[in-house]
């Protein structure tokens, strides 16, 4: 019997529990030639942003063993040029498209989402809280529960469209954030997000990177995701959606045992374009082999 | 957008041409579209999550489909670090997932134009695929390469009239290819007409940008590919940004690796 | 010209820049064969406890991409049996040693210091707090600074001996938790301890490591070390030590260039037991070769 | 303590004995201390950071030193991840970072006792040890070997009187070597002597705790050789544990991976 593999988000039912993390799938066109984004259940757009944003000088992005850093620094084309030129592509999308929104203030949030509220034609929106608070003296909003519990909420009474927040890594206790997110009203949260790096060229007495630190992605990571997810399904009810490091369905597969609904491929995808096709037929393989019928089911093995 | 393709590709061979520098020649069975120098493929080189990106790299040489046997695509690539020392150590008869072609390659010269081909280090390969196609249109293109050392100089047949600079002066010109093309080549745009000369050069950011002040100085068209760190390799991630001229960034990977020497700030890539 | 690779801790001298990490050389005689230890600066003993501890049930250890996860849990034959069976052969070392404490409470800390400086001939401490504190809930001492104070405070009262606070990366802010360390008089950080982490084994459908999850160190954590070390030595005056993921002389050199005084190899004796040899005499060479005269002078030349 | 040593071991042979199986022949010029059955070896089998801990194997048989040859060490491996998987790629020539011997090997029988070589899976290296030292010494040891079904039986060469045990009955008797010992073998300890067996076992865990209940039963001794996932290999890291009958642990790597059946908790081991 083939699995149903549908899951849901808020009000909102994907075709199935894998998507195409943000930042690293553009707007969905630019690997058109290569993947059949149709086949999936849902894309992240890269981080949109009020104003347009030119991101960070390079060098960008450097290797690490087994991950990589990136400091593209939220690079876009602001909430004008992205409803003109990237929402029609989108909107015609089959699978479901979740608009990543990041901004340094909360009216910043706020303006993105009611703009695109108006513009129509997502199905949701994973709220990125990992940039710094411009007024709460750069501390990102993604480390505080009460900041992350109050713009949850303002972003709650903007839209009914399911709010994913999204959580970073870089904290003493998911936990609690993850309660923040749920006590605002979010329909879901995604983690992780990169852990905060830093590569030093020594030939050069300087940082590879333009910025100084990055964001570490990939299977280098992939262990602190799978435990941040742990952390997470124990400490809310909302789905929680997981990602870092997935380059194979055994790795979604740990995802989900730990307790996600759903997960992402990002760094993986740049290693192989096919990668998260090849994630869900992995995870449809495995339930039908095991005779489990929905995706629920999974998360019910776990013997801890 | 020329349509990319995903495929896996056989090495037919893996030949040492210096000390540290090798020559690629896959299969190119998943042929979806001819590439064009100055386009470049995408590797993968371990299946396992160290090395973990794929690598690019220039095509140096690409050959249709000729009686029974599949096109052929290659590569001239430096050992520099791990994907590259690993890719070294196979075999031919090896496969290797490749994705291709990509990116944009070198524009043809204009009526009036004399193409000069500039480079050197990693920038050899695309230089002698551009030659090679230009050779094939009629046109006989001067192609200037610099080394630091005659005993770097791979053992790869050049084209025709090809002259060498060295830095140490062990063969040919002691200088670079930028000293050389000063000296030899003094005229500058004629008045009134076209660019007299348009410069193709690849090699390290130096070069580029001492290629982009001769060719501003003396009014000449110049294609300069650039070479940045990338992680997608089709535009989707960002990460290969250089810096444009006047603000902003441009991605060597979509909107590149070849640009107008006018479209890049070329010494904030230093 | 030679360099001079000599660095000071608090009062004492180490001859070079090199450590054994903690939990990775035993006491110190199991490497015997294999490592000269007379070369290295200095020897981190695994965790003492005042109690034996039997440490966690297996599997302990998993291998994850570029690095591995450890839920060892403080195995140690108790201040006791360490007095008597480890120390004489620890005493005779020409190397610095460290012993690494561990404790549950405050008291348990306080103890084995006050027991070791009974017995003397030891070098200096190096306080691991990255273990749950039973008094508060379960969550580390490591992860909050008024705590960290306090202890180190407690601590420094005992003994004039060089006190070292290892830092966890599992918090919000590592620059905090360092100044709360130099405010209670530590001579040094110590940072990276291990990053939480988890590996499911689908096939089972259960954790790989009996404890659920564990510590992660090896390569794939060394960015997010270099990037702690960092921050840890633009928040405090006192010695930075790094390590994390240290396993060739170019990455000791990042973490010296990002503000370290002296480094550890842990998980890169696992790989290649000549490993620590080979960075410090890789460290020397590069010293060698620039010119520079003293270990001080390495982090002169970064440029950020 | 045995002498260990670390070095750069040389592959002289590393060949298929079934499609999963490979056997490796190293040059052990390192040579510290000969290795005894039941020993081992850790291998680093790549310079880059995935697979990254050394593997552990053990010794399935020695040759010392003979005129004008280097002495041989060989190990019998299954692909079964990376790291192995790996391995199996390497070509004679290729050079290992090799350390051993390493932990405690197979005590000898009592003068009393007749040993009874058990085990399947990746026992069989240590075993076909074993069972040729034992030769040496003038021992006809039996050698009871357990395999799924025929096809994976190894093409390598089995002592005189070996019995074979098939799941699927495939070859040889059907059930596994415990089941075969059990009913072949019904003598239990002489009354008022010493064992009248000893066992030596090596193979998966269930086999390992069914081999100490069936020795428990009979009054036999046993030696059993224990896996466990290893980090240091030398005793260091506490990594290795194995639940120790009555509480506590021991190191596979340095207080084994032999011990006595009475040391482990076997069951606490599945
Ligand atoms: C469009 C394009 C075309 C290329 N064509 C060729 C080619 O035809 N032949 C060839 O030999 N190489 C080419 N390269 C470079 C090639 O991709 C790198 O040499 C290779 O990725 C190095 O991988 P590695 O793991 O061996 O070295 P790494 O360990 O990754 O790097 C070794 C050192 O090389 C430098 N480096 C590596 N990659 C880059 C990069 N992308 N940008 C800037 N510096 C870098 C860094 O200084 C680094 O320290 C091309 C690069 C690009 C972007
Ligand atoms: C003392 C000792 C002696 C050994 N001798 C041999 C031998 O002679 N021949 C041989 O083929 N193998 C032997 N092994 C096992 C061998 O070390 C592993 O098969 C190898 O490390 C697997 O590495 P990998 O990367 O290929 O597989 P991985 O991807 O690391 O593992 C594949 C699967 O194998 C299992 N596994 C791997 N290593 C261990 C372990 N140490 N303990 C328990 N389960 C494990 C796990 O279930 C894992 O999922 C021995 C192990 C020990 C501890
Ligand atoms: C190049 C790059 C750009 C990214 N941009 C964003 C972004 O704009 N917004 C966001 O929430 N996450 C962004 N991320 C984080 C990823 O979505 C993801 O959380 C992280 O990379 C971990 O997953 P992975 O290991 O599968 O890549 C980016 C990651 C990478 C590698
Ligand atoms: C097996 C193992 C045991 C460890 N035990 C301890 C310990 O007892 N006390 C401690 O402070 N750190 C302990 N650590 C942490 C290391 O000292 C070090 O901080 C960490 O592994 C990161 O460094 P690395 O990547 O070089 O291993 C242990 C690490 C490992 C891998
Ligand atoms: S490499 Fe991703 S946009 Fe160029
Ligand atoms: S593997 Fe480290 S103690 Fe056994």
């Amino acid at each position: 019997m083939k699995p149903d593999l549908r899951v849901r988000i808020g009000g909102l039912e994907l075709a199935n529990p894998v998507g195409l993390a943000s930042g690293t799938f553009g707007y969905g066109s630019e690997y058109e030639d290569l993947v059949d984004v149709d086949r999936i259940g849902a894309l992240y757009t890269k981080a949109v942003t009020i104003s347009p944003r030119p991101g960070n000088r390079p060098p960008r992005i450097v290797e690490t063993p087994s991950g990589m850093l990136n400091s593209i620094g939220l690079a876009n084309p602001g909430i004008e040029a992205f409803i003109a030129e990237k929402l029609p592509a989108l909107r015609a999308r089959r699978c479901a498209v979740f608009v990543n929104v990041a901004g340094s203030t909360e009216e910043e949030y706020l303006e993105v989402v009611e703009r695109i509220e108006s513009a129509g034609g997502v199905d949701g929106y994973e709220i990125n809280v990992s940039c710094p608070n411009v007024r709460h003296g750069g501390l990102a909003f993604g480390t505080d529960p009460a900041q992350i519990e109050r713009l949850t909420r303002a972003l709650r009474d903007r839209t009914r469209r399911p709010l994913i927040v999204k959580l970073t890594p870089n904290v003493t206790d998911i936990g609690s954030i993850a309660k923040a997110a749920e006590a605002g009203g979010a329909d879901a949260v995604s983690c992780i997000n990169t852990l905060v790096g830093m590569v030093i060229d020594p030939s050069k007495a300087r940082p590879v990177l333009a910025m100084g630190s990055g964001g570490l992605s990939g299977p280098a990571i992939r262990p602190v995701g799978v435990a941040c997810c742990y952390k997470a399904a124990r400490a809310v009810r909302i789905p929680v959606i997981g990602l870092g490091g997935i380059v194979r369905a055994e790795d979604a597969l740990q995802y989900l045992l730990a307790g996600a609904k759903a997960v992402q491929v990002g760094t993986g995808t740049f290693v192989d374009p096919r990668c998260a096709i090849s994630v869900l037929e992995g995870i449809a393989a495995w339930m039908e082999a095991r005779g489990l019928a929905r995706i629920d089911d999974i998360a019910a093995l776990l013997r801890d | 957008m020329p349509f990319v393709k995903q495929f896996d590709a056989e090495i037919i061979e893996n030949r040492p041409v210096t000390e540290s520098w090798r020559e690629l020649v896959l299969s190119w069975d998943g042929l979806a579209e001819t590439p064009a120098p100055g386009q470049f493929l995408t590797l993968r080189v371990s299946p396992y999550s160290d090395p973990l990106l794929r690598r690019p790299f220039a095509f140096s040489g690409f050959v249709g489909r000729a009686a029974g046997e599949a096109p052929r695509a290659s590569v001239i690539y430096q050992i520099r670090g791990g994907a590259t020392r690993l890719l070294s150590e196979l075999a031919p008869g090896a496969r290797l997932d490749a994705i291709g072609p990509l990116g944009r390659g070198f524009p043809q010269p204009g009526a009036e134009e004399t193409p000069i081909l500039a480079g050197g280090g990693i920038g050899l390969g695309p230089l002698l695929f551009l030659a090679s196609a230009l050779a094939e249109i009629g046109e006989a293109p001067l192609l200037v390469l610099g080394l630091r050392s005659l005993s770097l100089l791979p053992r790869i047949e050049l084209p025709e009239g090809a002259v060498l600079c060295t830095d140490d002066g062990s063969s040919g010109f002691r200088g670079t290819p930028v000293d050389w093309i000063s000296r030899e080549r003094p005229e500058s745009r004629p008045s009134g007409g076209g660019a007299a000369v348009r410069i193709y050069g690849c090699g390290p950011a130096p070069m580029l940008a001492a290629l982009s002040g001769l060719a501003g100085d003396r009014g000449w068209a110049a294609s300069l590919s650039a070479e940045q760190w990338m992680a997608c390799g089709v535009g989707a991630c960002m990460g290969c940004a250089l810096p444009r001229s006047g603000g902003g960034f441009l991605r060597a990977c979509a909107d590149g690796p070849v640009f107008d020497a006018g479209e890049i700030d070329w010494k904030a890539c230093l």
